[in-house]
């Protein structure tokens, strides 16, 4: 019980941790599409790890527990793809280290291809 | 020992927060904002499950549920509205 | 640099104000005597786990009503303002099918946890507006994910008025056949902590639930009508 | 069709409500079992998003592995992202590349494009027809099969064996 309960403090630091980095990475990184890269990734490895912690610490809530990591698994990266694909459509710009950008080139092939229809 | 190990790791997550927040006040688009309201909803959400463990009631975790529910959806209207989808 | 000390001054006085808030905040050391009814003799009459609930569907019964009403009035009025009129037409950018495919998986998901939210009111926290809120929250979602579908208002509309009609016939078969107005002994209060006990709370909260759900759908669905965003 | 989705959307959601309640009192199953049978035939209509699930016993060894394999890539992308956001000069090379993927059922697009935002360096930004553009963090190969090769086939071989 004992051990079981230090394990899963050690996991929940850890997780602690990840979500602490995932914002050091918002603060530092260039522009919002990295942004989101580091804040998903971490935040949601952070906040899995946090609920094992607990889930260990008192094993009688895992069932509730894992609903949420199941729901947070789920929603994180559609919610990022959600607003990343919302940024780019908004005209948010990318940062100048960028080498390529395959999706503008698609839209405005796309865009040309439908004028073209009309006129 | 355990108590600890708690209150470094809520510190952690506290400076998560104020690093979250700074990019929430300062973010050049609404993007980065919502990016950070993500971030601080998620650290919260953490926090809340802290909280339940730490005062040893289970409740707290439904409470937990809905707020991570509400942050889904509350990004989501941001997203769409920001590509003019509503 | 003005711009910034202003927004330092708002802070700081922002602080001041919560910190002086704090700092006096005594917790009251004994229960007033409403209170104290309620925390000794709650419990026991009317058998329900969650004394929030207990005094929110029970003792304060009226109460509930009267805020059920307001949201309904609020919800008409919108609709009353918001769907005479038509404006320049905006193209909807459709979302991506990641979106769509989620929200068809998430949605049954939001409404269970909706639903079990208002069916267990009388134990856990929450109840019938958090349950309507939860519900009305999963039928946004499936509106942000596909903005060009129709929903049909009509569903909304029938499920109000008759969760409407049900909560009061419930109140008034407790005047008829118990104490007074909702009152919740019409039928066995059962013991504390299970699903089937509180008398007749779990069942008001089901009809409390989806009113409050249809309601706050229906103010969204207003919104979508409205001028601005008309759409063939 | 409609009985294969009907059933799976209720085993879900029976699943759902006994992770939620965490008690088999007889009351709360019938309950669930009563609510998760109404929303799944309410839903019924709509949910196409099951088409393709292979219900068979080598379908959930290879969930097993899949989740297996997921988390592992999670954890080496955090620490991907680590590595980046604690080195001082900022080592991201980023830009958006256009990767094919041949799978067809609505769920397995989605499980995949969600792995793909949670493993290293790479976020989704969109997904049209069989394209999907990727912002990758450190991008080695703008060329459209080599970084199919190096983003989506890991995944891709499970899901396949998963959903067809």
């Amino acid at each position: 019980m004992e051990t079981l309960e230090i394990i899963g403090a050690f996991i929940l630091l850890s997780g602690s941790i990840f979500i602490f980095l995932g914002s050091l990475g918002l603060v530092r990184m260039p522009d919002v599409y990295n942004r989101i890269q580091a804040g998903t990734k971490a935040s949601t490895l952070g906040t899995l790890l946090s609920l094992t912690g607990i889930a260990l610490m008192t094993p009688s809530w895992w069932s509730r527990l894992l609903l949420l990591a199941i729901f947070i698994i789920i929603t994180n990266p559609v919610s990022s793809h959600v607003l990343a694909r919302a940024s780019h459509k908004a005209g948010i710009k990318l940062s100048k280290r960028t080498v390529s950008d395959k999706y503008k080139a698609y839209n405005q092939a796309k865009e040309e291809a439908e004028h073209g229809n009309e006129s | 020992m355990i108590n600890t190990i708690l209150i470094i790791s809520a510190g952690f997550i506290s400076l998560a927060l104020l690093f979250s927040l700074y990019r929430f006040i300062k973010g050049p688009s609404v993007s980065d904002r919502v990016v950070s309201f993500d971030i601080i909803t998620i650290s919260s959400l953490t926090l809340i499950a802290l909280i339940a463990y730490i005062s040893g009631r289970s409740i707290y975790i439904d409470v937990a549920l809905v707020y991570g529910l509400l942050s889904f959806i509350g990004v989501i209207i941001v997203a769409r509205y920001l590509e003019r989808g509503i | 640099m003005i711009k910034k000390l202003t927004f330092l001054a708002l802070i700081a006085g922002f602080g001041y104000m919560l910190w002086t808030g704090l700092a006096k905040y005594n917790a009251a050391e004994s229960l007033n005597r409403i209170s104290s009814y309620y925390a000794q003799d709650g419990l026991e009459e009317v058998g329900a786990a969650n004394l929030v609930t207990a005094v929110v569907v029970t003792y304060r019964g009226l109460d509930t009503l009267g805020e059920v009403s307001i949201l309904f009035l609020t919800a008409s009025i919108l609709g009353f303002f918001l769907v005479s009129g038509k404006g320049p037409k905006i193209p909807l950018q459709d979302s991506s099918e990641i979106l769509k495919t989620a929200s068809k998986l998430l949605e049954p998901i939001i409404l269970l946890f909706g639903i079990y939210v208002f069916i267990n009111g009388h134990l856990t926290p929450g109840g019938g507006f958090q349950g309507g809120a939860i519900l009305a929250s999963a039928l946004i979602l499936a509106y942000l994910a596909n903005p060009k579908e129709g929903i049909n208002k009509s569903i909304f509309r029938i499920t109000e008025s008759i969760s409407g009609v049900v909560f009061i016939l419930i109140g008034i078969l407790g005047i008829v056949l118990a104490g007074g107005f909702l009152d919740n002994r019409i039928i066995p209060v059962g013991s504390i902590g299970d699903l089937i006990s509180a008398g007749i709370i779990p069942i008001i909260y089901i009809f409390v639930g989806m009113k409050v759900g249809a309601e706050l759908t229906s103010i969204v669905t207003n919104l979508k009508h409205s001028p601005k965003n008309n759409v063939e | 069709m409609k009985l294969k989705s009907f059933i799976v959307s209720f085993i879900i959601l029976m699943i759902v409500w006994l992770l939620l309640t965490s008690s088999f009192d007889l009351a709360y199953l019938i309950t669930g079992a009563v609510v998760s049978a109404i929303l799944s035939l309410l839903l019924c209509k709509r949910c196409t998003i099951f088409k393709g699930m292979k219900l068979n016993p080598m379908a959930l060894v290879y969930t097993i592995i899949y989740l297996f394999v997921f988390i592992f890539e999670l954890i080496k992308s955090n620490l991907d992202v680590a590595r980046r956001v604690l080195s001082p000069s900022l080592p991201i090379n980023p830009g958006i590349v256009e990767v094919k993927t041949t799978l067809k059922s609505p769920m397995a697009r989605m499980i995949l494009t969600n792995s793909i935002t949670l493993t290293p360096g790479t976020l989704t930004i969109d997904m049209v027809d069989d394209s999907i553009f990727i912002h990758w963090i450190d991008v080695k190969s703008t060329d459209k099969t080599e970084a199919t090769e190096k983003i989506v086939k890991r995944f891709e071989n499970i899901i396949s064996k998963i959903y067809d």
